[in-house]
């Protein structure tokens, strides 16, 4: 397709957001009031104005084919003007003024098999990743997996019966695209191998000075092999965190039966009460058993279950186990605690119990 | 139109259950007439492969991109083009969406009639950063992409060692506890910062994100280099008719679940009257999000702005720390542009390669790092002051 | 003065404790009830048998002659049947059972010029080192400090008004013999220039390549000088823990200008309530003023008092501050943050303020 | 007896104020007859001078010690040692204290009668360490020093890289809430560990301190590598009656002092009642400690063994960590003296030099020091568990 380089134009950004707002929004922009949550999936603002707009949430799975986004569109244009947004977790919601359309447009989402909810103390949609999709890093998928897992926490999507938010994330590697990092509960792809060196291609497709540097241990060293030049890793050193095949597409970890997912928990972004948390490892292994992952969602399921069940009002999954402590934690669930759960890396000894405070029972 | 899907039976396990399935969207672009149509259906031919080796089938992407620009699009190749010939290239385009991720009906349906047209039929709405992703097109198809998307009126986002799209909470377009114009706020750096976005030129990659409040519901704290938070100065504004409200609701304990749960304890609750001391209140939002309709952030509005938030690689994850504790966010945000130019002068040119801001910091010293970008020390950038002993006096000038 | 070797004996140990405990402490060893503090300075323990057993505690410069020492057998000898201890915090404690005796021996005590208090809710004994009277690496003196403090403090050891114990601690260097790293409040003695390298006598006392891995930054590297093997510092690496001159003589950090004091609070060893905590920087340089210290002495007093008044009940330093944060307690005491008070050594991220919960007056 | 005391106007300075003085105590010394008396003045003008130049006059030590011992003798020399010949030698003697610091007056005498004779009068009752400190006297004193001090049944402590000499607070001999007997426990390691106290061969110093409960009086979990907290496993022992009477005595505000003052929050109150829910109670005595005759530990006790604190030389100060949440404590304590050797094995083959045991552990990696110690991972040795992914896992086993 040929292009025209004369009317070429570049740096124009993205377009106003203005555009595209609904009136009520413009006339009330920065003039909210409250808001309240009417029912499952259906929020209210009301504005200082007296004005008022719902917005109706449903779930998406991030992977959008462009006709479910036409239709999504044809959903907005009957009930919302043709007004819609997309949330920070790839939800979508519709925007409606007229309160008498806020039913049918549910059961319309419904019935075209997007659930409506994800709002309030529920699960709401999982941040996710490319997986086998699109990526060449992931140790495993992602959109399989979240699919697998969401099937099984459907209700918690639909309900808003759990102590607080709770945040599912996933990534496929330790990239973290997913910012897994600080989540209530979160997936994380990993490899535990050391990486297969192309000793016959990383000349041509790596500079090996910077695949050197790029070893956050410094595992890897160079050497010759077979009259090459080369490097080599000590195994003893690798974490398989895979940062030197970013660097080196010769360095690949990927490994049908040594790939897999661990999970982590009680994390959290929001400064509600606690402050911001990262992650804490709950299970480091768990293999790849697609395509519908049974291992990883039933140990999610019980995480979920124990939490919904012993955690006070208003609590994040990361609070309420620093209320009951790590040791009742793994005991309530069931979980092992093993020498992968103590930190070995640069500030492990940050992490390191400092008190006789303990529980003993 | 492809003649008939790719046999896809272990995938196909994805298509059961109540929640939506990705599957279904590829098959739904498979279905499509002409290239994208058949690009999905060798997605769903490389993915059933996956299923069945466990392993991905992509390749590094090497450098593609559109001409003048440096990033936006992220190069992937797969492993057996032979058998997936149609993927063997698959490119993404990473398409800057509007600040919120609001839309109208009509622009949406332009941008799927150009990636019908161009690419594969699947998109990501939205990719983690925000992007609108734009998943899988051959290297011919960039420049017409470019050319069809500048014309609606968009452009590309981030990739690689530049500014990446910044991105905002819906803030005072739906939200109530705004403390500043999110969305005007990060349209307005993505514009400002156009070139720095386009063309790499970081030791790595720089990631605004702008959080009305401190709900922060785009994750800034986390996931972004530069992280602004909405804020304010004075105190709580409080509605006692509707505090007593919420009390009497019986949807939850006053005492236990709001007072019983603030960080500072700076909350009390006679049974009757709720007081609080602003003096104490670290604006947590807590109390407010329990009670929206009796409790709303002070008048005297603004942000914090943190720095250096980052996942693992290479060093370990990292939140973002405060800079600023209280910026007042107006247009056209000129302390919050220079504060973001001095840093980018001092990092890009002593910052390692691979070498986020945060990690930056932590290499040269906070206090180094103040010095040279302007910035006074204060206590409010630490949870305590050092521990150690290790003090590297500086005693020249009293010699 | 000759020794007979062979009736020497080695490795015995100290002596049995059994032999030097009055007889109600042998009688309910175990099996006391509860104490009470019965005035400022005397703790009554009540055995289950009902016995009582009173404890009056004086205060001493641990630096003792060995003539007070005879005094406070003198006294124990009239008022304890020969029985007294010393306690952790280096006060002195008289053991009387007989409860007429209490006030006889209170009264004595300050006759003789050593005050009896310390307990409860009071400042206590200050744990101190060696400083100029015995100690070769010292940056200031340690037992002229404590004396010029105490006498400033001195009211709250004879009272018990303060929210709760405040413990006080002085090192006289980085080696933190004092242990100051987990004190209400310590003061340290810094030096501030670097090692000052004799070249010609470094081979003789020193082993140069112990002394170039002493260095926690790396700051020493091999040198010739003046043709003979030595080593030299880099200055701007240098943070003058005088790590090197333990191991090697030959470089020497003491300076009567550049030397002085720093001034640390929060830190707790307890664990009761907060977890046991490290002392944070407040004041990172204060001169030497031989031989009172008023700047130093100024400055803890002015920290005493703003605790004093404003912490509650049962508050330690470190929880008062971590309550009110720490911004708060720079404006309260009016000292002034710096670029030192910001970690720089390994785990320096690790204190960064990293949430937006903060107070904004 | 010296014939005119050494003229100090700067230290006398020091002489006033209600603080027992301790330039008196020198003073004091300086009056004996013999050689004590004219070490104490040396040491006088050694001070002054000190006090007028704002710097030490001490010199390193250098090994001196009594024959066979590899410590208990810390080695100084002065600087001007023409101007104090008394004090050109100044040595310290470190005389292991008995457990918990408790004397009877006549062996108190007779350690004040040999330091007379034989070395300065000058003292330090006691070390920061926990020894008796004989403050000065020269290298020829020394044998005749060690067998008067055998001789009356006492015995050196520790100094250099070896175990030093243990200390314990009172204990059960005057505390109600010991957990254990700490002075016992002092005793018997400090016997049975005579030899590894006596002829340093570790990496580093090794402390021991016993502490019979939570409030840790000796300091333990901060100056200690083997740190040994008494503590209980069952129900605090309450006495209800005694409750109510604090709760009316006004002494404190029972909810916001003591309840609310409880780190987990397991304490209620109803105005007439508390309870505890003690399955969540950390044993913090904080409850126990507000009101001594109402509340004690349970009857289940022993102590929590943690490991590793210290000051901050060479890596930064460190805490000490968890190892055992609960030993029972009985004599002959084997458990405990099996863990130490264990770890002195491991440390002792691949400590560095100078490195402490907490430095160690973090070097090595816990998991790995576990292993090697023969202790299973458990959750009450970590804060938290790991936040960063880097992993090291080990899979021959299952390859
Ligand atoms: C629409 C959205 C912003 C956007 O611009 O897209 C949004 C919207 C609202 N958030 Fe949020 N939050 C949104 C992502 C987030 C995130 C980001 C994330 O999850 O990645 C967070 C941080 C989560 C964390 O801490 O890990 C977030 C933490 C909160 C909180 C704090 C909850 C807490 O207790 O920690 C509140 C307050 C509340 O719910 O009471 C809040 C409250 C709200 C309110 C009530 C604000 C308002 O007045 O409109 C909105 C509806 C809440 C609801 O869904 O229950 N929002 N909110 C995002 C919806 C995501 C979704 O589709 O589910
Ligand atoms: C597409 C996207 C994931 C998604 O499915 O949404 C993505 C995909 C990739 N990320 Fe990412 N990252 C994406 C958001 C993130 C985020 C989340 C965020 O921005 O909020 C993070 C964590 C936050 C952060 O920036 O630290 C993230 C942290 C990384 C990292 C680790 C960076 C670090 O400093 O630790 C890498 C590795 C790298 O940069 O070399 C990385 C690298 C990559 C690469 C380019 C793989 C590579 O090594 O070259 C992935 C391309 C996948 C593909 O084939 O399309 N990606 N990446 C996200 C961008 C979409 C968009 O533009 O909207
Ligand atoms: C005598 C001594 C032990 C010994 O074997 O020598 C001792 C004895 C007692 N301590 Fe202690 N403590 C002694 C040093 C300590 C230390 C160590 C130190 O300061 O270096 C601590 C840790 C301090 C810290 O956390 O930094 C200590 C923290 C406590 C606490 C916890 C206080 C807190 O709230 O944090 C208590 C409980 C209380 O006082 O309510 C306590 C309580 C007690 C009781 C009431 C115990 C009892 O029932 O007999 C004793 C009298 C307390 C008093 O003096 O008010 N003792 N106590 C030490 C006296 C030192 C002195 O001369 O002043
Ligand atoms: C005498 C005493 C101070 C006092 O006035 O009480 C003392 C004095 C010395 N200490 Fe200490 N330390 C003394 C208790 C401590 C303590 C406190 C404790 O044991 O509870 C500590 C902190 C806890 C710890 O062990 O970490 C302590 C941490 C140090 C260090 C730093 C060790 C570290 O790992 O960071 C050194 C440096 C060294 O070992 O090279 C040190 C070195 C020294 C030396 C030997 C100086 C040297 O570099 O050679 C000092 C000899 C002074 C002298 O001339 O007498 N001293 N030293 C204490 C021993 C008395 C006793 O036996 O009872
Ligand atoms: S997390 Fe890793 S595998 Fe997944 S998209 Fe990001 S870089 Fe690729
Ligand atoms: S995977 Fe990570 S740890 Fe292993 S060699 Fe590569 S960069 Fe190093
Ligand atoms: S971050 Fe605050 S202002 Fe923005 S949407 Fe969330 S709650 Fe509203
Ligand atoms: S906003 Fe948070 S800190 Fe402030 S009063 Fe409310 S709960 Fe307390
Ligand atoms: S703190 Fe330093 S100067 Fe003071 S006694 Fe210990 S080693 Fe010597
Ligand atoms: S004083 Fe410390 S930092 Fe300076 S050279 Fe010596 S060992 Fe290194
Ligand atoms: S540590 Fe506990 S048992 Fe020992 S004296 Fe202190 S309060 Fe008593
Ligand atoms: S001992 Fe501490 S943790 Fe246990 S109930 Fe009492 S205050 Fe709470």
């Amino acid at each position: 397709m040929a292009v025209d380089m004369k009317k070429r134009v570049t740096d124009i950004g993205p377009p106003h957001y203005d555009k595209f707002l609904p009136p009520v929004i413009k006339k009330n922009y920065g003039k909210w009031k409250y808001h309240e949550i009417v029912k499952p999936g259906v929020l209210m603002h009301v504005a200082e104005s007296g004005d008022k707009l719902y917005s109706v949430r449903a779930a998406t799975p991030r992977l959008a084919s462009i006709e479910s986004i036409r239709m999504f569109c044809d959903i907005a244009d009957e009930f919302c003007d043709g007004h819609l947004r997309y949330t920070s977790r790839n939800n979508v919601e519709f925007l409606i003024t007229d309160e008498s359309k806020i039913d049918p447009c549910v059961a319309r989402l419904k019935k075209e098999g997007y659930p409506v909810g994800g709002m309030g103390p529920s699960i709401t949609n999982i941040v996710h990743t490319q997986g086998w999709v699109h990526c060449h890093s992931a140790a495993t998928d992602a959109s399989g997996v979240v699919k697998s897992l969401m099937d099984e926490l459907f209700p918690y999507f639909e309900e808003m019966n759990l102590p607080a938010k709770l945040r599912i994330a996933f990534a496929c590697c330790l990239n973290m695209c997913g910012a897994v990092h600080c989540s209530d509960i979160a997936l994380l792809g990993v490899h535990r191998r050391i990486p297969e060196i192309q000793h016959d291609q990383i000349k041509a497709q790596c500079e090996i000075p910077s695949t050197v540097a790029a070893c956050p241990t410094g595992a890897i060293r160079t050497a010759t092999v077979d009259g090459k030049q080369s490097v080599e890793v000590i195994e003893e050193q690798c974490m398989f965190c895979a940062n030197c095949y970013t660097v080196c597409p010769a360095m690949t970890l990927n490994d049908p039966e040594m790939d897999g997912l661990s999970i982590w928990v009680g994390g959290k972004v929001s400064n509600a009460r606690h402050e911001p948390m990262f992650s804490k490892l709950a299970i480091p292994y768990i293999p790849n058993e697609p395509p519908r992952w049974p291992t990883a969602v039933k140990a999610v399921k019980n995480i979920v279950e124990t939490y919904a069940k012993n955690a006070r009002k208003f609590e994040r999954v990361g609070e309420w186990i620093e209320r009951i402590g790590w040791p009742q934690f793994f005991d309530l669930t069931g979980i092992e605690f093993t020498k992968y759960h103590i930190d070995d890396f640069t500030h492990a000894g940050e992490s390191f119990k400092r008190s006789a405070q303990l529980r003993h029972k | 139109m492809v003649e008939k899907l790719r046999d896809t039976p272990k995938i196909d396990e994805l298509m059961k259950g109540p929640w939506p399935s990705f599957v279904k969207e590829i098959k739904l672009s498979a279905k499509l007439s002409g290239r994208a149509g058949e690009r999905a259906n060798d997605l769903l031919g490389v993915l059933e492969r996956s299923y069945n080796d466990k392993i991905g089938h992509w390749k590094h992407g090497g450098i593609v991109g559109v001409m003048g620009y440096g990033g936006g699009v992220i190069g992937r190749y797969n492993d057996l083009p032979e058998e997936f010939p149609k993927v063997a290239h698959f490119h993404t385009v990473r398409v800057n969406q509007p600040s919120g991720w609001f839309y109208k009906t009509d622009v949406l349906r332009k941008i799927c009639d150009l990636w019908e047209k161009h690419g594969s039929g699947v998109t990501n709405m939205h990719g983690s950063t925000g992007d609108i992703i734009l998943l899988g097109c051959a290297t011919e198809d960039l420049e017409p992409v470019f050319a069809d998307l500048t014309e609606m009126g968009f452009d590309l986002g981030g990739s690689g060692s530049d500014v990446r799209t910044p991105s905002a909470c819906c803030g005072m377009a739906r939200c109530e506890w705004a403390c500043y114009d999110t969305m005007g706020a990060c349209h307005d750096i993505t514009q400002t910062f156009q070139d720095e976005l386009h063309r790499p030129a970081f030791p790595y990659k720089y990631k605004f994100k702008f959080a009305g409040c401190p709900n922060d519901c785009v994750a800034s704290v986390a996931r972004s280099d530069m992280s602004i938070i909405g804020t304010w100065r004075d105190d709580i504004q409080m509605d006692a008719a509707a505090v007593s409200e919420y009390a009497q609701s019986g949807k939850f304990d006053m005492q236990a679940d709001v007072v019983g749960r603030c960080p500072t304890g700076c909350m009390s609750w006679d049974g009757q009257k709720l007081a609080i001391d602003n003096r104490n209140c670290v604006k947590c939002m807590h109390c407010i999000n329990a009670m929206p309709k009796a409790l709303a952030p002070g008048r005297d509005r603004g942000a914090t702005v943190l720095l250096g938030s980052k996942a693992p690689i290479v060093g370990g994850a990292l939140l973002s720390s405060v800079m600023v504790p209280f910026l007042k966010m107006e247009p056209p945000y000129e302390d919050l542009k220079e504060l973001a130019e001095a840093i980018w002068d001092l990092w890009g040119e002593h910052g390692k390669n691979r070498e986020r801001v945060g990690e930056f910091i932590q290499r040269i010293g906070m206090s180094n790092f103040l010095e040279q970008i302007g910035l006074d020390p204060i206590p409010e950038m630490v949870i305590q002051p050092r521990t150690n002993p290790y003090i590297f006096f500086e005693t020249e000038e009293e010699e």
